[in-house]
């Protein structure tokens, strides 16, 4: 308490405190989840109509526009809109004979510069990528197309309600709904197993996570008595709970961001949740577009972001320490399995986790701006990534394999694919001026401006994220110099775009086996001729890239006030915290400035009194945020370099140093020889699937097995037992009946005497 | 005679009808019988006070026996009244849905369902213990027919352990009520079966008295439930039954254990209920997660979702032992939810069981592509069970968990927010908590085996006639299939996205069964408190 | 417990009665008929004498010699209806019994029942039970030598069932002479009134003894019978209307067929109702039951049917 | 001579108490034997004749308490126990004569579909 005390009127002074909305947002911000509603509803009407056109998904695309539209316009009304807007009561339930004293949770959104910045991108990607569906699922027509939009909307639907909840339980609604849209997506190719496998354990590894946020849920409802975001965070901001109690240095700061963090690991496959997501890839393209790569797996970023106030409170920062590792680490660990992949989707996945693994670290990092801006240009360039690669599928018959595809760009209409891939690829590996440079930079920077005392091996954890960063350069444009670039050649998948749907395959397969339009490709498969996207396939393409590069520019917006535009969008949110190193208005210069403390931090008895515990770091005696520029650069360049000299073609676009001449002969098959079995298990993903399986699949498995025979034999053989029980004593008494008429007298008989001398003694004794 | 006598006396009427009607027109005078109590029903519902949820409205009686305290009494609260419109649901959808299913002996199936509609309303609007009593003894009887008649291959023995099984522990609960009556007139010197008034005495026995009366209901409702060590007569029963007796049974009948643990355990032993709260909830966290894994490895689906009843039902007791507003509150609830998800899904699989001849998951694949509304429905209804946000099954599987977590005497003791009183907590939601994962691993491996994966087909496929044919794919559902799980899904939907209406009519009712335990649970953790400062 | 008979000379009087009837039981190797039934009538003997001399120690009322002759013929005839190996005699010696027992009927005022008994034991049922042991008997005589068979000729656990029977035995006369001196003496005065109010319902039969003793003169009818003062007295109604009592003389007395019939007709109408339908219906089930043939006929034809049946599909399999 | 043997109390005159004793052991005594007959006879014929007796022997109990309590009461009952008797011999012999029939015996023991 006496620690507390102190540090209270800090708190209190911050300028920089948790941002609370305080006023009413607009109602007709409900148009966000509720038009793709109707459009998921609108899809089942077309199910039950029989549509066979495509008219499921033109509908989709424009309520999603719709969508965006209003997610625009509520961003235009700027701080201003910012606020609660409650639609209908949910779930309201008092708790005791105080009526005052209920677990309320409504249809509210709550809508501050986080939840803004989420809409922002949710609605408008899920458009492009609405769009690029229509095309993608054509063949399906009639069979899944409805089921396909059906899923889709209601995804984002989930999206938003979990974006705009003004409550953790519709937060969990919106969270839990994904996960099902995710789960019926990804198991949108029903007849492959695999598709079947990935969707279940999916859902069932998310679940397991889930556990985790009911469990917060809970805590912060008893602790809390609400979970309403707004009352919530006023409490927060003043440190006590729902009693007054003070929170800080007690087991709520801890055990709540704790417990919140397993449900976002596991929503956003970090850690020993990652598994789920390379699975995912069994998806449709856009699908793991959409969902796996932009949206629904940023939503455990979203989590801690939004309760990024409570994580803070900590002065420990238990919580927000684990964070940071255990991102750092899985994008270093993803990034090591992603060197020996062959699948060009799966690499693209567990870039997915490695670059989830950034913004975790970011958050850790205390880097809130940082970590919301990655998420913000990741899902504009890895939408486009997984967009192209999925042209690529498209075309190749659901090839995949980067051994055999190469030159795709030079092939009559993936032109255009080549070029957004080349784009996409350049931001994701950070080269200078990209959206993906910038906003990795403030991750970076942050790792090393954060002092060590705040967040433990901030350092280390910086410099194994630098490390990830060159990798990932690496792996970037390994994909790309092998499958985009170089001679022309590929082997076309086993099934037409990537899929088998009865009938409607075998129509559609017949269709490209046309060889009068054979112009190139293998010898083994005259058969076969690519099929390059269409408009809106290519137009989504190109509206993501050009996306993608002008989304570098949001950094400069407000940079010196707020750090870019994702600074200001995060300053208005209880996301707002006062990075070390990065403070928020012009009157205080990064670096120098003495950092106001953190929400919580250690009393100023136990620092030095009234002076700043700890000054921001540097890196290389510099500041971070300006020389990180440079390092990253240069660390981004060297990946770019180390994979053309590995696997870029021979010209111009090896830059010169690249010599591949086969589709797949590479330098790097002779480096890996070295290592022996390692890039192997790297390969096979270090075999944590298969250890996995064998530590907890395999024993439950074995468990449920052993109930089910303990069931059927002990419990049931209990039962069985007492039921035989009389039967066995029937058969011990069944001599008695002689079946002779005089046994059966003679009983009466002896009965009559016996139950005489009875009354009469009975009588006697009364 | 009052508005519940009639919903009683409706059916019973109707299934006299059928018994002396000729045996074509059986299914129609089933049918109107099952939609006519709709209408007083309906009735009922509107004309409820709700905000005096806790008071038994629409009571009536009619004296039996006045010497001996003896009456037909009738009255509902709200969860009562909640509970017999569900059942008054169920009806209809159990005789449209066996249309198809039933070929003959029409005269029995229907008599006895129709019977057995009456026998449900009863017990939920008894007000005497003797109405009660027989209302619970009587669904045994129907159900014995229905699963010994029409029921699968081992029908005789389900049969009889489904009725050994439960009337034995009727019979020990029936020597638990036995014992308060006598209480009661040991203290009052007059016989009664009021419900109510025997509560109110019940409460004034000793810790010991308490705690065999405990023992005994708990024996007889537990068997009901069925909660963990004693449930083995269920997945039997489910397998073995027709459909709309499956539908009934997990529907209803069910219910009648829960129902009979928040009416006479809660009412009538609060001090030995909240000593052995724990002892209870670690049975149905056992049960979650046991059957759950169970789940896991079964072959046969209708046998799944049965083991499921198992695992679904613990949280709903664990709600009740949970012992605050939220807990019991979200119990009631599930028992409506449960009948609808769990109801719906019996009346899938009947469904595919009569186009396919089996349930097994090896023997059924792909029916995605080869039925897809049926698929459709069956995700629809997997996910309501597996509590998903949005349908029904979360809300009171939600509230059973925190009611759970609230219900610690440590939160009192600190001090919290939203602490309420209780003798479980944080940890035994926690480890319920593992039952929601469970309920996705088994609900989404069945879904995987039957729903996706390429079709199959099965060998018990089709009779003769369409043999002949070749391979005719069975037809996906009709418009009377259709329009029975559309009833249901509407209600998983509505039930799910506004569940405030059924919520706040719950909450009196729940309040006046905790009323006794709020100076209990209080007394409890002072005495805690004092304790711990000793230690 | 207070028995009018000590209880150690009863058990011992039991004792030896069911030593003896044991012992005059058919067996397979003897039977002491004559030495069992000697034992059985010292054992009868003492109980009798003990209870002559504890009757007359009480109110003195002792049974008439002819009492115990009857007694012991009832009895002695019983038990060789229960001992004797052929059954024709068996049924004899209870026609023996059953005229000893409508002695001790008469003895007991009851003279009605006594020649009820003869004409419907005696001459109805047994018949019938003689007849029946004639038919059924017939051809099991074909068969055997001795015309005697097996279970007519040993009987079936004799030591098991005298030891349950003689034990019933004990209990029931514990009971009744243990109970025996509560059960009240009949009021004198309910009595007379239950008499008075038959005889009321017989003014005939009043008018007549009236007459015949001159007590009325002729013209005058008995209009009934009622007390008056303490006395029975018969309402007479003059010629000219005018009533006057007259007191009946000892002789005017209900006989016990009079008494009996308004007792049974006039008190239990159903219940002679309900016997005729006992005996409408044992009289259908009888004829049912002996019917002869019908069953063995059923079962034929269940057979020929079966086998019918069986033979046609074999038949049409081969033809197809 | 005849009044001696007969008439130890006149008709309406009270008979005592040690009388209906004599009576009632007679009637108890008379039960036994057919119950020892009924235990003991494996012919249908004579254990139906038992019955008999047994019916016989509650005869003369109400016969002798009818006339102690100086009522007809008793005497109305033994005629409906003769109606059941005859009703019962009637049934029972049709009964023994289809058992014979059918199993070409008499004896008690060849009916055996009881046995447990």
């Amino acid at each position: 308490m006496t620690m507390f005390a102190g540090t209270l009127p800090t708190l209190l002074a911050a300028a920089d405190g948790p941002f609370i909305a305080t006023g009413s947002a607009p109602q007709w911000v409900a148009l966000m989840p509720g038009l793709p509603l109707l459009g998921a509803a609108l899809c089942v009407l077309f199910a039950c109509l029989n549509v066979k056109s495509k008219l499921p998904g033109y509908a989709t695309v424009a309520l999603l526009a719709g969508g965006f539209v209003t997610a625009l316009a509520a961003f235009l009304q700027g701080p201003d809109g910012y606020g609660v807007a409650t639609i209908f009561r949910w779930i309201h339930a008092s708790i005791g004979a105080d009526a005052d004293a209920s677990i309320t949770a409504n249809f509210g959104f709550y809508m501050d510069g986080l939840s803004m910045l989420w809409m922002l991108f949710v609605t408008g990607l899920a458009t492009v990528i609405g769009l690029y569906s229509t095309e993608y699922v054509a063949s399906d027509k009639g069979l899944g197309y409805c089921r396909f939009f059906f899923a889709f909307n209601l995804f984002v639907f989930s999206m938003a309600s979990l974006v705009m909840a003004d409550n953790l339980l519709l937060l969990f609604l919106g969270w839990e709904g994904v996960g099902l849209c995710s789960y019926l997506l990804i198991g949108y190719f029903y007849k492959k197993p695999e598709a079947v496998a990935a969707a279940k354990k999916a859902f069932i590894i998310n679940r397991i996570g889930d556990l985790g946020l009911l469990m917060a849920i809970g805590a912060t409802f008893v602790v809390f008595g609400t979970l309403e975001f707004r009352p919530l965070f006023e409490m927060i901001a003043q440190g006590v709970d729902g009693k007054g109690q003070a929170i800080g240095h007690t087991w709520v700061v801890v055990v709540i961001p704790l417990l919140l963090t397993a449900g976002a690991f596991g929503k956003s496959a970090q850690l020993f949740f990652y598994v789920w997501l390379p699975d995912a890839m069994e998806g449709p393209t856009p699908v793991s577009a959409l969902i796996h790569a932009a949206t629904m797996v940023t939503a455990g970023v979203y989590l801690i972001a939004r309760m990024f106030p409570l994580y803070a409170a900590d002065d420990a920062m238990v919580a927000l320490t684990v964070v940071a590792w255990c991102g750092a680490i899985t994008a270093f660990w993803a990034a090591t399995i992603e060197f020996a992949q062959y699948d060009i989707k799966r690499i693209m996945g567990y870039s997915t986790i490695s670059q989830l693994g950034f913004m975790f670290a970011g958050l850790g990092l205390l880097g809130t701006t940082g970590a919301v801006f990655h998420v913000f240009t990741h899902a504009f360039f890895k939408a486009t990534l997984f967009l192209c690669c999925g042209a690529v599928m498209h075309g190749f018959g659901g090839q995949l394999s980067l051994r055999r595809l190469s030159g795709v760009m030079w092939m009559k209409g993936f032109g255009i694919t080549g070029v957004c891939m080349f784009i996409g690829c350049l931001s994701l590996s950070g080269v200078p001026f990209t959206a993906g440079f910038f906003s990795k930079d403030m991750i970076l920077a942050q790792a090393f401006a954060t002092p060590d005392e705040m967040i433990g091996g901030a350092t280390f954890i910086g410099l194994l994220l630098l490390l990830t960063a060159t990798m990932t350069a690496y792996y970037t444009f390994r994909v790309f110099f092998r499958v985009f670039v170089g001679p022309r050649h590929f082997e076309p998948g086993e099934d037409d775009h990537g899929h088998d749907d009865g009938l409607g395959h075998d129509a559609h397969a017949h269709h490209h086996h046309n060889p009068t339009e054979e112009e190139e490709g293998d010898a083994l498969h005259t058969g076969f001729h690519p099929h390059a996207p269409g408009w809106a396939m290519n137009g989504a393409m190109v509206l993501l890239a050009v996306g993608t590069i002008l989304v570098a520019s949001l950094y400069f917006v407000n940079k010196k006030e707020d750090h870019g535009w994702a600074g200001t969008m995060v300053r208005h949110s209880t996301a707002a915290y006062p990075s070390p190193g990065l403070a928020h208005g012009k009157d205080k210069p990064a670096a120098t400035t003495v950092e106001p403390l953190p929400l919580g931090a250690p009393a100023p008895e136990h620092g030095q009194a009234g002076k700043p515990h700890a000054k921001a770091g540097t890196f290389l005696g510099q500041d971070p945020f300006k020389i990180m520029y440079y390092v990253s650069a240069v660390l981004g360049l060297i990946g770019i370099l180390a994979a053309a000299w590995f696997h870029a073609p021979k010209g111009a676009w090896g830059l010169g140093i690249g010599n591949r001449e086969l589709p797949s002969k590479v330098r790097m098959d002779a480096v890996a020889a070295r290592f022996g079995p390692i890039p192997k298990w790297a390969e096979n993903k270090w075999y944590v699937d298969e250890l996995y399986h064998a530590i907890i699949v395999k024993p439950l498995l074995v468990l449920s097995h052993v109930f089910h025979a303990f069931d059927k034999l002990v419990i049931d053989g209990l039962v069985d037992l007492v039921g035989a029980l009389p039967r066995w004593l029937g058969t011990l008494l069944r001599p008695s009946q002689s079946g002779v008429l005089h046994g059966y007298a003679t009983g009466m008989v002896a009965g009559s005497a016996v139950l005489i001398v009875l009354v009469v003694l009975v009588a006697m004794w009364s | 005679m009052s508005l519940l006598h009639l919903l009683i006396l409706t059916p019973l009427t109707f299934a006299v009808a059928i018994a002396l009607a000729p045996a074509s027109r059986a299914r129609t005078i089933a049918t109107i019988g099952c939609l006519v109590p709709i209408g007083p029903m309906l009735v009922a519902l509107f004309n409820f006070d709700y905000s005096r949820g806790d008071l038994l409205q629409f009571a009536a009686n009619i004296d039996w026996i006045p010497q001996m305290g003896l009456s037909l009494g009738v009255g509902v609260d709200s969860v009562s009244l909640l509970l017999i419109a569900l059942t008054i649901l169920l009806g209809p959808i159990c005789v449209i849905g066996s249309y198809s299913a039933i070929q003959d002996n029409h005269k029995v199936f229907y008599g006895w369902l129709t019977g057995l509609q009456a026998a449900m309303v009863g017990v939920f609007a008894a007000t005497d213990l003797v109405g009660f009593y027989i209302s619970f003894e009587f669904t045994l009887l129907p159900l014995y027919v229905l699963i010994n008649l029409f029921g699968s291959s081992n029908r005789k023995r389900a049969a009889t352990k489904f009725f050994l099984y439960t009337f034995t522990g009727s019979i020990i609960a029936l020597a638990g009520l036995v014992y308060v009556v006598l209480h009661h007139r040991g203290i009052e010197g007059a016989w009664t079966f009021d419900i109510p008034t025997l509560a109110s005495t019940a409460m004034k026995m000793s810790a010991g008295e308490q705690a065999l009366v405990l023992l005994a209901l708990m024996l007889g409702f537990a068997v009901k439930v069925p909660l963990f060590p004693v449930h083995t007569w269920l997945p039997l029963a489910h397998t073995e039954a027709p459909t709309a007796g499956s539908v009934i049974l997990a529907g209803v009948l069910l219910k009648l254990g829960t129902y009979g643990i928040y009416r006479f355990v809660l009412g009538f032993v609060p001090e030995a209920v909240i000593a052995y709260a724990p002892l209870i909830a670690v049975l149905s966290i056992v049960g979650i997660i046991y059957a759950g894994l169970i789940c896991w490895v079964q072959k046969d689906v209708k046998k799944l979702v049965a083991y499921s009843s198992v695992s679904h039902l613990g949280f709903c007791v664990l709600g009740l032992v949970a012992l605050n507003n939220i807990g019991l509150t979200g119990s009631v609830l599930y028992m409506i939810n449960h009948g609808l998800s769990t109801g719906a899904l019996f009346l899938c699989i009947g469904m595919v069981y009569e186009r396919f001849h089996t349930r097994s998951m090896d023997e059924l694949g792909g029916l995605a592509g080869t039925m897809p509304i049926w698929s459709s429905f069956m995700v629809f209804f997997v996910m309501a069970s597996v509590g998903l946000p949005g349908l029904n099954g979360f809300v009171s599987e939600f509230m059973c968990i925190i009611g759970t977590f609230q219900s610690s005497p440590a939160w009192v003791l600190e001090g919290r927010a939203g602490a309420a009183g209780g003798s479980l907590g944080p940890w035994f939601a926690f480890a319920a908590g593992f039952g929601v994962i469970v309920a996705a691993m088994y609900l989404l491996y069945m879904t995987g085996r039957v729903i996706w994966g390429t079709p199959k087909h099965p060998h018990g496929h089709g009779n003769g006639h369409e043999d002949g044919h070749g391979h005719t794919p069975p037809s996906d559902l009709n418009t009377r299939e259709i329009g029975l799980l559309s009833v249901l899904a509407v209600g998983c939907l509505v039930l799910g996205l506004y569940p405030t209406p059924v919520i706040e009519a719950i909450e009196p009712s729940v309040e006046r069964t905790l009323a006794p335990y709020q100076d209990l649970l209080e007394a409890r953790a002072q005495a805690l408190m004092l304790t711990e400062g000793e230690g | 417990m207070d028995m009018i008979v000590h209880p150690a000379l009863l058990f011992l009087a039991l004792a030896i009665g069911g030593v003896g009837v044991a012992l005059s039981i058919p067996r397979r190797r003897f039977q002491a008929s004559l030495v069992g039934g000697i034992i059985a009538a010292t054992g009868v003997g003492l109980l009798i004498v003990g209870l002559g001399g504890s009757a007359l120690s009480g109110d003195g009322t002792l049974p008439s010699p002819v009492f115990h002759v009857l007694a012991i013929i009832a009895l002695g005839s019983c038990l060789q209806v229960i001992t004797h190996r052929r059954p024709v005699y068996a049924a004899l010696y209870f026609i023996l019994s059953i005229l000893a027992t409508a002695g001790l009927y008469i003895l007991l005022a009851a003279e009605f029942m006594a020649f009820a008994l003869v004409i419907i034991y005696a001459g109805a049922i047994l018949i019938t039970y003689l007849f029946v042991i004639m038919l059924a008997s017939q051809s099991q005589v074909e068969g055997q030598e001795e015309g005697l068979a097996e279970y007519d000729a040993v009987g079936r656990g004799p030591i098991t069932a005298t030891v349950a029977s003689f034990a019933l035995l004990a209990a029931l006369t514990v009971l009744v002479f243990s109970g025996l001196k509560d059960i009240p003496a009949p009021d004198a005065a309910r009595v007379a009134a239950a008499e008075m109010a038959v005889l009321d319902r017989l003014p005939g039969k009043v008018e007549k003894a009236l007459a015949r003793e001159g007590l009325i003169e002729s013209g005058e009818i008995v209009v009934g019978v009622e007390e008056a003062q303490g006395v029975a007295t018969a309402v007479v109604r003059g010629i000219g209307g005018g009533q006057r009592r007259v007191a009946l003389p000892e002789s005017v007395s209900v006989t016990n067929t009079e008494g009996l019939a308004f007792n049974l007709l006039g008190d239990y109408p159903g219940t002679i109702e309900i016997a005729g339908v006992i005996l409408l219906m044992a009289m259908l089930g009888a004829v049912v039951l002996a019917r002869k043939f019908a069953q063995i006929d059923e079962e034929a034809k269940a057979a020929a049917a079966a086998a019918l049946a069986e033979g046609s599909t074999t038949g049409g399999q081969g033809h197809a | 001579m005849l009044d001696l043997f007969l008439a130890q109390s006149a008709f309406p005159q009270a008979m005592g108490q040690g009388v209906l004793a004599h009576y009632l052991f007679v009637s108890a005594a008379m039960f036994t034997l057919g119950l020892v007959g009924f235990l003991t006879r494996r012919n249908l014929i004579i254990m139906f004749l038992c019955t008999e007796m047994m019916f016989q022997a509650a005869g003369i109990a109400l016969v002798a308490f009818s006339r102690y309590h100086l009522n007809y009461d008793g005497q109305t009952f033994v005629i409906f126990v003769l109606t059941v008797a005859a009703a019962e011999a009637a049934l029972a012999l049709a009964l023994v004569v289809f058992l014979f029939r059918k199993r070409d015996s008499l004896s008690a023991e060849a009916w055996l579909e009881m046995k447990g």
